[in-house]
């Protein structure tokens, strides 16, 4: 008999008493404890003391603690949205076989996943325009990082500024991780001013010079409005021999300009836009670059091949740039990535289409506009602060403390970011029309 | 069996706005947009296709992996357990599903089982405090590399810029310690395979920042002498690192913590079960003694002074004094965290400890059925057998034709031709006696089949070379190769 | 390939209770019992295995079916769609599953979710009251029958013993017939594979309690002279009972209801997408007109004279008035009527007459494709093709190696080795042209060739008669088979 | 472009309007409406006013209305059992290989689905000691009809009579449910009387005689007590030519008498105890019997055999018992039965091993029986009724109205079944110790 709910020890492992003892009397053992060479001193002899619980009483004690959390309707974003995933997402990723399979170092037993990892990557090819796509690092924040480690890596002149937006253009945990990421270098991040909602190009270009190694500015930007300075920006940085890393996400790049053809040379940002819920800020760091940097890309590639019969099969490739083969001489110490999490992205942005994809970008713009509007007739608010084109969200004045604002549609049953004393941000995305006007009316009765 | 490409099933073309003259090509869609034309793309080509089509699909592509369960999975250092699966349903909550932006009261329930698995790493490897923002095991070693630089730093020794690693480690730790700008310092290991003493007495310095290390190793042998070793390294004012990686061998038995350990990483894909994705994602929360708890990432999740009105406790998010800062935009792979906090909470202090037990009997009992020798002993819950004069990658090849997976192969290198075995804990006497009864058959093949081999899985073997020279990484880039 | 039996992979007796001496036996597991020994078995011998042994065992079972994910699935008559994921997900939601013995004042929610499905049901079948407790197609006869039965009865017309059902209907109508206590008049096709009108006038008496129709009949073909039929049919007092088997033909053309049938069952695995599962469980309600409700099965639901606070309706059940009583224990198979309630919603009119237009342009595209004779019609949602000269059944064993699913064979017995091919509307074209191959490839192929068939599949041809003869219908049958 | 969420028409038909353009060409037609043949007098012009809704929209409509239900605690059984379904059920059982497939009337395509059936037979057999299970009838209720029809085919004499319980141990449901089944026979259905929560076996033997062709009794019986007659209602059975047909359920029957030691003939009852949630009733017909009456079984049956290579197959065998074939003189009109419910009882069986089985029904016993010693405690209470062994309930009487009590319970959030004027019968099945105590104490406050 194994051990089940009844009985102490792992309901997971199945060795009846039988067996352990076939399998004692075969290593010559009398105890397993005999198996472990521990030395005495070393040896732990007291409990952790987590009590053991049945798989019910276990799901009932997380659905419990869980419970805690508030229900509310959430018009938050800032980099992280909750678009609706099919239920065709979960249905499909959550199949065993995608689910506990591991790395696919014998690509002969793993076809299936590796097919779907490169058909990821043709997908941010083509919503990038640029040539590669790595099949996934950790977030946007960790991609950040890895795009201005391989700006020290391939560029051509010495240098080591690292330019990013200032801080209302820019996530404090996105440039506190890129900080982390630079740390080993020689890299220094520095900010750059920011006008009215986008990049101040005039400042930018007063702070660009031969030591600029890599520019990053993102598209949307994180206060929602559309960013009109791409093209100037991967000039100036093409004229200074510096890398420009765009920052976005799969739905906005169905709409917005193509990097490419911006002279993006690095995207990142979190694709799991499609794919997850909001998970907690759970993400799928996206990477696409140009070719011309292939060998110093960092992360997973999955690459056509043939078989020992000609057929195409598919594999990780070009691994020589990987941890567990060239050591402290990798691209990237990134080992486990976050393939599962590209799958999920995968079949959600095939389960739009192109033009589910395209639509729903432009909801975006048009949702948030009519929310802008709406929100702007309530007096003691104005939306939106900047005079710009708008994806998902927008930021508005509001009168009164922005603190207390929140805090009031928090017991309304409403969370908003609060980005300034004054100023909130609303976001559209994922939030159903019936919450939006019920959003407009609970912030109409607490500004009253 | 072959599936084609999503793109080769449909590629349609959707054109966005008017394109500047008014009128839609014939062969793809058009889409208005409100923003101006300046601000868009001009098109977009992706496949369009429907549920049932995708259904299929991914259906298909599923069936063309091994996983966990399709059978024994015994890659060395990987722990490939089975996932239970409810903590799939625990992690499918919708409250486990918030926007990080949330206010910390309204996600109490976040933040508690953040505080409680914390609280339990923290038992399970004797360290004072645990970070979980390290989404996976490299990130841990990262910040554990970082967490040791900004302590050198705090106390004037920042001067130290080497962190030495044996030779047997994973690739990770060079990576991580080489991103965090250190130098490298490789170690040998001693004729048992272990830490050798007088080479690392050699490699020591005052600029020694961290020593770090697996136990048992990679080997699967227990480092015995490391209570001296954590001496040597202390003495030379260095940190100890512990690489979780093995940890599944000691739980109950023995922890970092007790073992001079000053910082470690969990990999929860390995000891706590959650599933490895293809890949990932993983987490791999790092845990540090008292005097590093103050260079943790920020925010870590601690008790708060008030109680609810029911008088539970109430929690909040607190930046560590001198934090290093953020290694992730949010608070790492939260999903994950769950369903190793659901993996904890099942099993509890005897079912953790019998897993353990379990996997090194395995292990044991496994190399026992072995015709390969097992140079290396006595090893806990993993062992590296040798192919001897056969190649470990055909022998690996080969052995997907008997219906299993082959273990970790050619690596540590310290084993000729390594195959490099880890069972796990789920596997039953009989699983084993097959997975056994496959090494065997396949011990006693000529080179030549091994050089053919595999001949029963939906590929055959792949060339690796051709993948690599011409390296064709997008649909679009194999429709113009082929082109 | 193959997978052993669970009886194979272990058997553990438990002794229960100690059996009166005391001693628990070496080989078995004794359990006391709080319960006397008189009143408790002996031992209780079945496999004892764990989660993961388990997982991998259904996990292989699961690869050696071919389901509708799998590829398309063209079984005349049975309408195998695609089953949306989501409606699994609704089923789930943990509300879903109540006690039934539940209070009505507990459970609006799921009398709202029956209210409203009656109510879908009745607009799309033209029917005036449905009940939704048969739990499948065939239940469903049955309860027409019996509510036909009652409405007779209560009109002192108990005489009236015989249905009339075409030759070529569904068996189950037939069968339910007969389970009704009626005496089965058979009515041949005429030529045109319709009801010969003729032959109707004839088999019509004063004991006639009903006719049983599909329409489109099994060959696909609309019974377009229904009006008159109708006429014929109450003329002499009958019934006109409607098999929903082939509705997904007409959704949104045509409603039983306005074609004047009295009676009929909805097959909502056919047309409303659910889940077939292997052979069930199903769902087959039951509309009426008007004059029938009071006969249909308890409780129905309806909507009482209270509201909520809120305003909202509430719902109740309640006994017709001349009820025939219960069909099932408790309301049918409830999780499957959510499915299909979450189907309708989603489509609404312009998507169920969108499946319909679908299913009948794939039919007919279909067969345009085809090698093979299609002898009858303007078909609708399905066509029955003659295999000319080769074996039917051979054929299917054929296509299988082809990798899609045959269609129905040698049934309606009107067509000569019939195939009975129904695509519905979730095929694409390109779908349907490589169906169309494999058929038109079959169709080339000599008879020894089909005879071997088939040889690609997980098991080769297998042998009906020695399984009949030889019946080993458990593991232990098989045990004693072998030994 | 495919019928997509912003467009009309069904979403899971996958038509680009280029395929069905060439369709159209393919079938000579001009409109898809020009392929429906039907006369003008029977075309529906109209609309069913349904509106159509995207998934989302779809799911939160289902959520909300089903939202309605109250969280109770169901102390409730009688027949129908919340035991908790292991996780793993859901997750093999969902696996669209075995949700989507049909009836494998290609078993050569479906021999996974085939062997499942093959073991859950194989379990009933086991559980029953019968040598032949089905694969499934619809539910208890409709098993029992099925018994009665197969009694009036096998019985060697003629005879007409039924006998069941009368009320009191006997669900309504199943008593009409089985007049409905034989309304087509001359079978007559008659009770006969019960004593104290067990069959009255002095009555009964008065009441048999050589008409009757079928005697039913439960164990346990619906009002929790194990009935002690079983043996000697088989005897008199078999002394008069008449089958027994015992009414049982697979966690009963891993602990109390095995059928076949009691002479029964048949095995009828709810398999979905295992494997399935309460589900507002829905079932899974166990029905087992003699090897003797094999040709006259009613349902699937799935048998071994030998595929063209000699090696183990399975498949649906003895079909010419069924409808498909037979027609009228088919052994009952199923057809499409619960197959899927089928395969989620094995697997719940074999989660929980015969260990876990037996130790689930001695729970049962314990649990009800501490919960009768803590209400029997409670002034106004006596508990249990019945001087007698329980299985997992059992009657309580009350001073106060029952119906008043119940009322009261459910405002505190349980639910409890009235059986009488001063009568509750109360079932710890799937309800968790700390519930049951939470529940003492809320009965305690009502009728204090």
């Amino acid at each position: 008999m194994h051990g089940n709910e009844t009985h102490a020890g792992s309901p997971y492992a199945p060795h009846t008493d039988e067996d352990r003892a076939a399998m004692l009397e075969a290593v010559d053992a009398e105890t397993v404890e005999e198996l472990f060479d521990i030395p005495g001193a070393v040896r732990f002899d007291d409990e952790f003391g987590i009590d053991a619980r049945t798989e019910r009483e276990t799901r009932r004690l997380v659905r419990s603690i869980l419970g805690r959390n508030d229900d509310l309707t959430e018009l938050l974003g800032r980099g992280h949205y909750g678009y609706y995933v099919p239920s065709l997402v979960d249905h499909l990723a959550d199949r065993s076989e995608f689910l506990t399979s591991y790395t696919q170092y014998q690509p002969e037993v793993s076809q299936g996943f590796l097919q779907a990892l490169f058909e990821y990557q043709s997908l941010l090819v083509e919503l990038t325009g640029l040539e590669i796509a790595n099949c996934s690092m950790y977030d946007a924040a960790t991609a950040l990082g890895e795009a201005a480690t391989l700006a020290d890596r391939v560029r051509d002149a010495t240098g080591y500024r690292v330019l990013v937006p200032e801080a209302d253009l820019l996530r404090e945990e996105r440039r506190s991780t890129l900080e982390n990421y630079v740390a080993g270098t020689d890299l220094e991040v520095e900010s750059y001013p920011t006008a009215d909602g986008n990049v101040d190009l005039a400042a930018l270009e007063d702070a660009v010079d031969e030591e600029v190694v890599m520019i990053y500015a993102e598209n949307p930007t994180v206060r929602g409005t559309i960013e009109e300075h791409l093209a100037a920006i991967g000039d100036l940085a093409d004229a200074n021999d510096a890398l420009f890393t765009l920052g976005s996400d799969p739905v906005a790049l169905s709409l917005l300009e193509r990097p490419a053809d911006v002279g993006a040379d690095v995207v990142v940002g979190d694709a799991s836009v499609l794919g997850l819920p909001t998970s907690y800020g759970m993400g799928l760091g996206l990477f696409a670059t140009r070719e011309d940097y292939l060998r110093q890309v960092p992360g997973r590639l999955v690459g056509a091949s043939e078989d020992a019969t000609d057929r195409r099969a598919f594999t990780l490739t070009l691994q020589t740039r990987e941890q567990h083969i060239r050591r402290e001489r990798a691209t990237s110490n990134i080992c486990t990535n976050q393939a599962w999490v590209a799958l999920r992205t995968a079949i959600h942005a095939a389960a739009l289409g192109p033009t589910g994809m395209v639509e729903l970008a432009n909801r975006g713009v048009r949702r948030a506009e009519t929310l802008a509007e709406r929100v702007d007739d309530i007096v003691g608010v104005k939306a939106p602060v900047h005079d710009r084109h708008h994806l998902r969200e927008f930021v508005a004045r509001v009168d009164q403390p922005a603190r207390a604002i929140a805090d009031d549609l928090e017991r309304r049953g409403f969370a908003v970011h609060v980005v300034g004393e004054h100023e909130i941000q609303l976001c559209v995305a994922g939030v159903p029309d019936e919450r939006l006007d019920a959003f407009a009316e609970a912030l109409e009765g607490v500004v009253r | 069996q072959y599936e084609p490409l999503l793109s080769e099933k449909d590629l349609t073309r959707v054109d966005i706005g008017d394109g500047g003259d008014g009128i839609a090509p014939d062969d793809a869609e058009s889409v208005d947009s409100p923003l101006p034309d300046d601000l868009t793309r001009d098109s977009l080509e992706l496949p369009e296709l429907s549920e049932p089509e995708l259904a299929r699909h991914y259906t298909r592509l599923s069936q063309m992996i091994y996983g966990i369960d399709s059978g024994p999975y015994p890659l060395g250092s990987c722990t490939m357990k089975y996932n239970p699966k409810f903590t799939e349903d625990v992690a499918a909550l919708p409250p486990a599903s918030v926007h990080p932006d949330r206010s910390e009261r309204s996600v109490q329930g976040t933040l508690e089982v953040m505080y409680r698995l914390q609280d339990y790493l923290g038992r399970i490897g004797g360290m004072d405090a645990v970070t979980l923002q390290p989404p996976a095991g490299a990130a841990g070693e990262f910040v554990g590399i970082r967490v040791a630089a900004a302590y050198h730093e705090h106390n004037g020794e920042g001067h130290r810029d080497e962190v030495i690693i044996p030779e047997s480690a994973h690739g990770t730790n060079f990576a991580s310690a080489a991103l965090g700008g250190y130098d490298v310092v490789s170690l040998p290991s001693d004729e048992d395979g272990r830490v050798d003493l007088e080479a690392l007495e050699s490699a020591l310095s005052e600029n020694t920042a961290a020593l770090m290390l697996t136990n048992p190793n990679t080997l699967g042998l227990f480092e015995r002498d490391i209570d001296e070793i954590a001496e040597m390294v202390h003495d030379v004012g260095g940190l100890l690192y512990y690489d979780g990686a093995n940890l599944n061998a000691l739980l109950g038995r023995a922890r970092p913590g007790d073992m001079g350990f000053d910082v470690m990483h969990y990999n929860v894909h390995k000891t706590f079960a959650t599933p490895h994705g293809g890949g990932g994602p993983g987490a791999g929360p790092v845990g540090v003694v008292d005097e590093l708890a103050p260079f943790l990432p920020a925010p870590r999740v601690r008790e708060g002074d008030q109680r609810t009105k029911s008088g539970e406790p109430t929690y909040e998010l607190f930046e560590p004094e001198h934090t290093i800062g953020k290694v992730h935009g949010f608070h790492g792979n939260w999903l994950v965290l769950v369903k190793a906090f659901a993996y904890i909470a099942r099993l509890g202090d005897e079912g953790l400890a019998d897993a353990s037990a379990k996997a090194v009997l395995n292990a044991n009992y496994l190399a026992s059925r072995l015709e390969y020798d097992v140079p290396y002993e006595p090893f806990h819950h993993e062992f590296v057998a040798s192919a001897g004069d056969q190649d470990a990658a055909d022998v690996a090849k080969r052995m997907l034709d008997y219906g299993v997976h082959p273990p970790t192969t050619k690596w540590p290198e310290i084993v000729p031709e390594a195959l490099m075995t880890e069972p796990t804990e789920v596997e039953s006497k009989d699983t084993l006696d097959r997975l056994a009864a496959a090494f065997n058959a396949v011990a006693a093949e000529d080179s030549e089949t091994l050089a053919n081999a595999p001949e029963r899985t939906t590929a055959r073997r792949i060339d690796q070379t051709s993948a690599a020279r011409n390296p064709r990484l997008s649909w679009q880039a194999l429709e113009e190769d082929e082109s």
